[in-house]
């Protein structure tokens, strides 16, 4: 009977794969982050200032808040759907450790909703103006924020999972935990700004990365079952 | 309360009894649903939970699952606590609960895919099989957003074609079938008790399956 | 209903005509895109301030005047949906929509690209019509997304039909609202958008042959889209099989 | 009409005038523009028929397989 | 049988009494909005600049987008319980007129999640330095500008409610739309600091406003017919 | 109902019709659900719509109650067409779909309070009347979410009760019930037919009504 048992491996990379497939099929899943983030981003030359001087100045504030913002109202699909639809209780039955599963997921929702929006930022950096020797910190900045704002999301989705309303209660979860990344983030583009090395704050967000990669599915799969209960 | 499976030869074949209950006991909201709660499920069987609205039969299934911790009372597997085995209780367990785990916007051989995939390896021949079998030739390919209902809770019923999990807990897998998916979810059940597993059933139907037993949850 | 409209609104019908009217638009199109084309790039003689750059132009205007087209061809389609639902102008509405962000799209990166000639910049906030282009391109792609999200084919017609509608009646208020912003703004337009600017009769008329290679190019490629479209969702009729089969 | 022609060598006709870069990439889009939005259509054409026609026998075979079925 | 058929009115207030009282029970839907605005708001002198000169000049626009996020994002609660549980189809299978039963909605969700955000920005913008004479027209053009905000939303709510994952495209479509709401609320808010009069700002929104109460829920019904075929 | 003298004219009985349907068709995906579909529903009568999974009966309920409009051909209310005369049809229609139109959050009693006065005027005697009627003594104030499957439907069904609507469209609402609830519901429905009301209801029961009729979709 357990012959023909898959490896966790196996389990990992059917589950990333499924939840890939789900996000090509319904498209909004990859495109709905990216264009919010170019939609907010772009309404701050309206509601501020369109002069670029103004804007140089509010740039790195405002594409770090408007990709936090995006990362985190995308969250909501992350268990939601599964949670629905009876799924999730399949995957808390799996003989496999819930922490591979839980990444699977995270890692999927990171590559559709996460990446895309930090690859288009350096547009955006240019349309506000952004010193063009910011780019590449404030890519790399984006590039270890993004998937701490997942993992850490991804707790506060699963804790949830099951209520009415998620949008904004994931929101006022999320946005304060959020605020170290904020801060690193933004510092290491002022400082690339300023002509000083950022890799201080690089490598304080690369030790948070690895910290939540190998926490925050714990967390995640122990509120997920919480939730499920 | 409880009337249980007969307990008359005390353990004569304990390595039969896939899953004991002993002395559940579960209230929610004050509301004491069951106590005293004992039952046996030994290989070959299909035991039917039955009880009126709201008496605890989902609570109960659920609890069996581990997926709702809020009860007193042992459960055990084999003679051992489920905790101490929880890699062989879960790949020999297979629950399909009110929502029946099918993803809307797959396929059902996707849904398929993946979760028989969280158990065992499965060959889309098999798939194709079983869905065939449980009549969903010719839907293979829609979304499963396009199915109805009835539809919708065949493609969870495959699973139980293709998986060798040896303990089946259903909850309700009758509700929007039709009479022909009546009589083949039954066959389904019978087929694998012949076999040397078990089932465990919610349902206000009554079953025609030789091995059934029935435990009233008031 | 009248007769003719109710034929128009059978798929069936509007296939084998369109059948025939294809090759002759695709004809006037190649000529009138070879034309403008070649006369862009070859002969149009360079502005007496601007250089080579009004061969951008010419495109650009092209584009960017076709690209204004889309919303009030959507309303009209949604309209038409919602009333008559008739399922032939959800089909066009469909990749109206889809081929509009395509227009906006290259209306927004061929104005960008004069700018950085023109302005020293590819993005201006201060221009209104390029912040109410980018404001188009943004409701169009949520007409797109809003279809693409909706699972069952007949309600997506008739939403997006409704948003169409509603975001017709938005894109005016945003373009006035934004242009009315920008004069407010007095920031000092580096070069203005006047189309009255000082450039030759030859320039117009070039520009006027594009923009109908463009309107050519816009009807053909809708028509092909909506072809598809008739085919995959009459799949299942009679006169579809028999076609396949021909084929 | 020859005269008409704006360059006389072809790298001043790729130059154009020191905006070569712009004019090209204009130009470019606009080929994109069109190409893309040709030939996508009538890629999916021959999709959309080689599809139906699979369908079309497969259809057939489950309709002669449910018959001999008697079901 | 139709003898004790209720009035019109009574349904509307029926209807608006139920959703004040589902809103009260859930706490969430009052407190979330709420809640989100304060937590973006703060935001911005985190990631931008804590110096209050700065921030002077980007209050009013900030303010005015976190107000758009917040009221949109909270619009995701207006028909979604009612469409999971079968209580939409009731709604659309009364006697009565939809245009007052949508409308009864729409202003019970304004009071709810509408209403709190305007009433505590004055507190955000003293945070963020807005010169005090500016507090009357922010307040001013919020009362008239979250109500339009409300209706719009309602509207793609109502489109898109058979979703799975509505938050993010609610916002992709809404967002575009509300830029005239943006530019006259901010450029209220401006004259008023450069000592104008924000007079025909505000009556433009009024005329806006007086607009789409009249027209949204007419759209707004007929979207959730759309939806629940 | 007036209680004059029968008349003569030929439209004597025409007028006991409530829901006449005449070539019905409708299609999703291409696939045809039905077409050709005719039948009368007369008053004190109830119409069984029976069908294998997938055969369209929820779609055919929808239709019917203009929740749905992707058909073809007539459908009649005493007569005439439905768009003529939507206020007195809707006030004569109850509803209740495979989704309940239960609140999670409110009682059984709030959520009563609402639905019911979106049709007409009810007081709270009758509401509390009704949920004991349905077996929910007791839960009367529990927030909807604490309540099993069952339960919530039963609060669904108490609306029965307390409508004065003459045409109840009903489906599936015995899913969840348990065999008590199904007794009381053939009860109540039977009760709406001798009543002079009609009922219109798809389930894969056999229901022991006098006054059934059954219509089939393949
Ligand atoms: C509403 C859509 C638009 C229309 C109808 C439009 C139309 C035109 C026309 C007619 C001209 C020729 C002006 C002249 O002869 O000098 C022009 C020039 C220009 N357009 Fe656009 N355009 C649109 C959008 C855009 C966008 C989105 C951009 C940039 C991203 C842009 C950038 C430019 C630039 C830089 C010029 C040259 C400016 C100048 O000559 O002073 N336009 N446009
Ligand atoms: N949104 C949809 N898009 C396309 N097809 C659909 C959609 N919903 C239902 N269908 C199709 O319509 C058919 C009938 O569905 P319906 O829900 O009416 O069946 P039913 O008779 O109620 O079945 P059940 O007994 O399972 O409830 C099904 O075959 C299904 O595939
Ligand atoms: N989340 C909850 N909080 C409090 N009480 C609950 C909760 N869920 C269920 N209950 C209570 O537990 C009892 C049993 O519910 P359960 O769902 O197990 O019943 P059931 O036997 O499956 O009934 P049904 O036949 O209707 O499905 C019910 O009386 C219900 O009121
Ligand atoms: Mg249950
Ligand atoms: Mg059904």
């Amino acid at each position: 009977m357990t012959e023909k048992q898959t490896t966790t491996s196996a389990a990992f990379f059917a589950t990333l794969k499924r939840d890939l497939l789900i996000a090509f099929k319904k498209k909004n899943d990859i495109v709905n982050p990216f264009m919010f983030f170019i939609i907010v981003v772009s309404l701050f030359p309206i509601g501020i200032s369109p002069e670029s001087d103004r804007l140089t100045e509010i740039a790195a504030g405002v594409i770090w808040i408007s990709v936090l913002l995006a990362s985190m109202l995308s969250m909501d699909n992350l268990y939601r759907s599964d949670y629905e639809d009876g799924s999730l209780e399949q995957l808390l039955l799996s003989p496999h450790p819930l922490f591979f599963l839980v990444l699977a997921k995270n890692i999927s929702h990171w590559l559709v909703s996460g990446l895309p929006v930090v690859l288009v930022s350096p547009l955006l950096a240019y349309m506000l103006a952004l010193p063009s020797e910011a780019y590449g910190t404030l890519v790399l900045s984006l590039l270890l924020g993004t998937p701490i704002m997942s993992l850490l999301g991804s707790i506060a989705v699963a804790l949830t999972v099951g209520l009415g309303s998620r949008g904004l209660i994931l929101a006022v979860i999320t946005l304060p935990m959020s605020v170290p990344i904020l801060i690193f983030g933004t510092l290491a583009v002022q400082s690339t700004l300023n002509s000083q090395s950022p890799i201080g704050y690089i490598s304080l967000m690369l030790v948070m990365l690895s910290v939540s990669v190998s926490l925050a599915p714990l967390a995640s799969a122990a509120a997920l079952k919480i939730s499920v209960n | 309360m409880s009337s249980a499976a007969p307990t008359t030869s005390p353990n004569s074949d304990t390595d039969k009894i896939m899953l004991a209950a002993r002395e559940l006991f579960c209230a929610r909201d004050e509301r004491v649903l069951f106590k005293n709660l004992n039952f046996d499920l030994p290989q070959g069987q299909v035991l039917q939970v039955q009880g009126s609205n709201g008496s605890g039969k989902t609570t109960l299934m659920r609890i069996l699952c581990g997926l709702n911790d809020s009860y007193e009372g042992s459960i055990k597997w084999y003679g051992q606590e489920i905790e101490d085995q929880a890699a062989s209780f879960f790949s020999s367990l297979l629950y399909i609960g009110h929502r029946v785990g099918v993803s809307k916007v797959l396929t059902p051989v996707e849904n398929l895919r993946w979760s028989c995939s969280l158990k065992q390896a499965v060959s889309d021949e098999q798939i194709m099989d079983a869905l065939k079998e449980v009549g969903l030739r010719g839907f293979e390919e829609s979304p499963c957003y396009t199915l109805s209902a009835g539809q919708q809770q065949r493609v969870s019923l495959a699973r139980l074609i293709i998986s060798p999990a040896s303990l089946w807990v259903l909850d309700e897998p009758f509700t929007t079938l039709d009479t022909k998916g009546v009589a083949m979810l039954e066959k389904i059940m019978q087929r694998q008790a012949q076999a040397g597993g078990a089932v465990m059933v919610t349902t206000h139907h009554s079953l025609s399956i030789a091995e059934l037993t029935i435990l009233s949850l008031g | 209903m009248w007769v003719w409209f109710s034929k128009l609104g059978s798929p069936k019908w509007f296939y084998e005509l369109s059948g025939k009217w294809l090759p002759w638009l695709i004809a006037a199109m190649v000529i009138f895109m070879t034309i403008g084309l070649v006369w862009g790039l070859v002969f149009l003689p360079p502005d007496y301030q601007q250089g080579f750059t009004s061969r951008i132009l010419i495109v650009h205007v092209a584009v960017a005047g076709t690209s204004l087209a889309f919303f009030p061809l959507m309303l009209v389609a949604g309209t038409v949906t919602l009333v008559w639902r008739m399922k032939l102008a959800d089909m066009v509405a469909k990749h109206a929509a889809i081929l509009g962000a395509w227009f906006s799209f290259i209306t927004l990166a061929t104005g960008s690209l004069w700018g950085s000639v023109m302005w020293g910049t590819w993005w201006e906030w201060t221009d209104s019509r390029l912040v109410s282009m980018l404001f188009q391109l943004f409701l169009l792609l949520g007409v797109i997304s809003l279809r693409s999200a909706l699972e069952d084919s007949e309600t997506a017609a008739k939403a997006c039909a409704l948003l169409s509608i509603v975001g017709c009646i938005n894109v005016v208020i945003i373009k006035y609202s934004v242009e009315w912003w920008n004069t407010l703004h007095q920031v000092a337009s580096p070069v203005s958008l006047d189309p009255t600017s000082p450039n030759g009769p030859q320039f117009w008329i070039a520009t006027l042959i594009m923009i109908v290679a463009v309107y050519l190019f816009l009807s053909v490629s809708l028509i092909l889209s909506t072809r598809n479209e008739i085919l995959e969702r009459e799949r299942r009729s009679q006169w579809v099989q028999d076609l396949v089969l021909k084929n | 009409m020859l005269d008409a022609i704006q360059f006389s060598t072809w790298a001043e006709f790729i130059d154009m005038g020191g905006y070569g870069f712009n004019v090209w990439s204009v130009y470019a889009l606009f080929a994109i523009l069109v190409a893309v939005n040709l030939i996508l259509p009538w890629r999916k054409k021959q999709k959309i028929v080689r599809q139906l026609k699979r369908r079309m026998t497969l259809e057939t075979e489950i309709q002669s397989e449910d018959s001999s079925n008697g079901d």
